[in-house]
């Protein structure tokens, strides 16, 4: 299985905060973005966003990280904190 | 030491541990405090919202990092979330070096890094009421240029 | 506000007073130390020697100059004069700003020209009693050129 | 009459703190400095050191900077305070 954690916006958006989704073999973010998509209209919209940021098992990655069994992916819009 | 909590912190304490060495002479401290006009709107209150874990891993890096571009003697990191009101401290980086273009350096290092690799998130409430994100700033990232030369 | 006095100050005093305006989102400070080690001689105490009048007009001179570049909500600057012992406070300055990027530059830019252009001397002891007086350094004179370009 | 003071190493190795000269017509930093100079070898080896810093009437100047009466001219070495 695979952990997804969203944050901030994402999170409200979307109406969930973490999900979890057997992992497949050569997966990747970019792959199970569209999975996520593919849920309904409002996923699509809000995953779409340019500026979406990804993390995997807590650092931050890019679109083509490959993703195993035991990962934890967020999702989250561009941090704002300090 | 790094630290992300809910409860206040006190500058005159951390101060007093950052310059606690001999051979430091020179302290840079930065303080964030919620402002009352944010991106237009007359602020009341504010929520941070953050990604436990991957926070306390990221302000480390970002930590570790400047210790690899400066000779730091002491370094403070302190993030607030929650729940904070107009005027409260929400972040502090305080840095004790020998001499002062490392301290300033450092400690302005820490908090552009901060502002755009750790996962905090700004909610803030106006004087209506309402609830709004606080969306990123475009100088946040741009601010990151400036480490990029040395 | 600037000062230029013997007693030590308390940097929680000084804090207090610079975060005061709700408009203030960040405030940087910086305080220098006399530290143990200094151009290779082992430091036990120190004494800062002044010009009196022109001392308190170079200070406002570089604070003035400091508030025409960047928007400033309170400034504070303290130096001390006359006997210092190892690890005592020399310098303060405190910057308030709405934004960190003003006040990190306004208190850098504050400590350069002080550096450079305030009638301060130091005349340090070393652990075998001897006296001696402190030599300019080389890199306070080229740390102007950052402020030339803008 | 023009008030001459001197700082920190300068003081020390002339012996003074402060000296009084009476003005003279167009006379300059420079000017000052050769009458100075002229005192003895001692002066004469101080104040030509490279690195003397020159204030008058508490501002700092160059060595043209021309003198009146009741001018404050200070001589010092580079100064390191903060």
């Amino acid at each position: 299985m695979i952990k997804i954690l969203f944050f901030a916006q994402i999170r409200d958006q979307l109406g969930v905060s973490e999900l979890q989704l057997p992992s497949q073999d050569n997966s990747d973010i970019e792959s199970l973005l569209n999975t996520l998509k593919a849920r309904d209209n409002n996923w699509a919209s809000v995953l779409s966003r340019g500026k979406l940021m990804v993390a995997v098992n807590q650092s931050m990655c890019s679109d083509n990280m490959q993703l195993k069994a035991g990962d934890e992916v967020a999702f989250f819009p561009p941090v704002t904190g300090g | 030491m790094i630290r992300v909590q809910t409860e206040d912190f006190s500058l005159q304490k951390e101060y007093d541990r950052l310059r606690q060495l001999s051979s430091v002479g020179a302290v840079v401290t930065f303080t964030g405090l919620v402002r009352d006009i944010n991106q237009g709107e007359q602020v009341s209150s504010l929520t941070l919202e953050h990604y436990p874990g991957m926070t306390e891993k990221a302000l480390s890096e970002i930590v570790s990092q400047a210790r690899q571009r400066w000779d730091i003697q002491q370094c403070t990191l302190i993030h607030r979330v929650g729940e904070l009101k107009l005027s409260d401290q929400i972040v502090f980086v305080g840095i004790a070096c020998m001499h002062r273009q490392e301290a300033f350096a450092a400690c302005e290092f820490i908090m552009d890094y901060l502002k755009t690799q750790a996962p905090f998130w700004k909610k803030e409430s106006n004087s209506q009421g309402e609830s709004y994100w606080v969306d990123a700033r475009e100088s946040d990232t741009t601010a990151l240029d400036k480490w990029s030369g040395k």
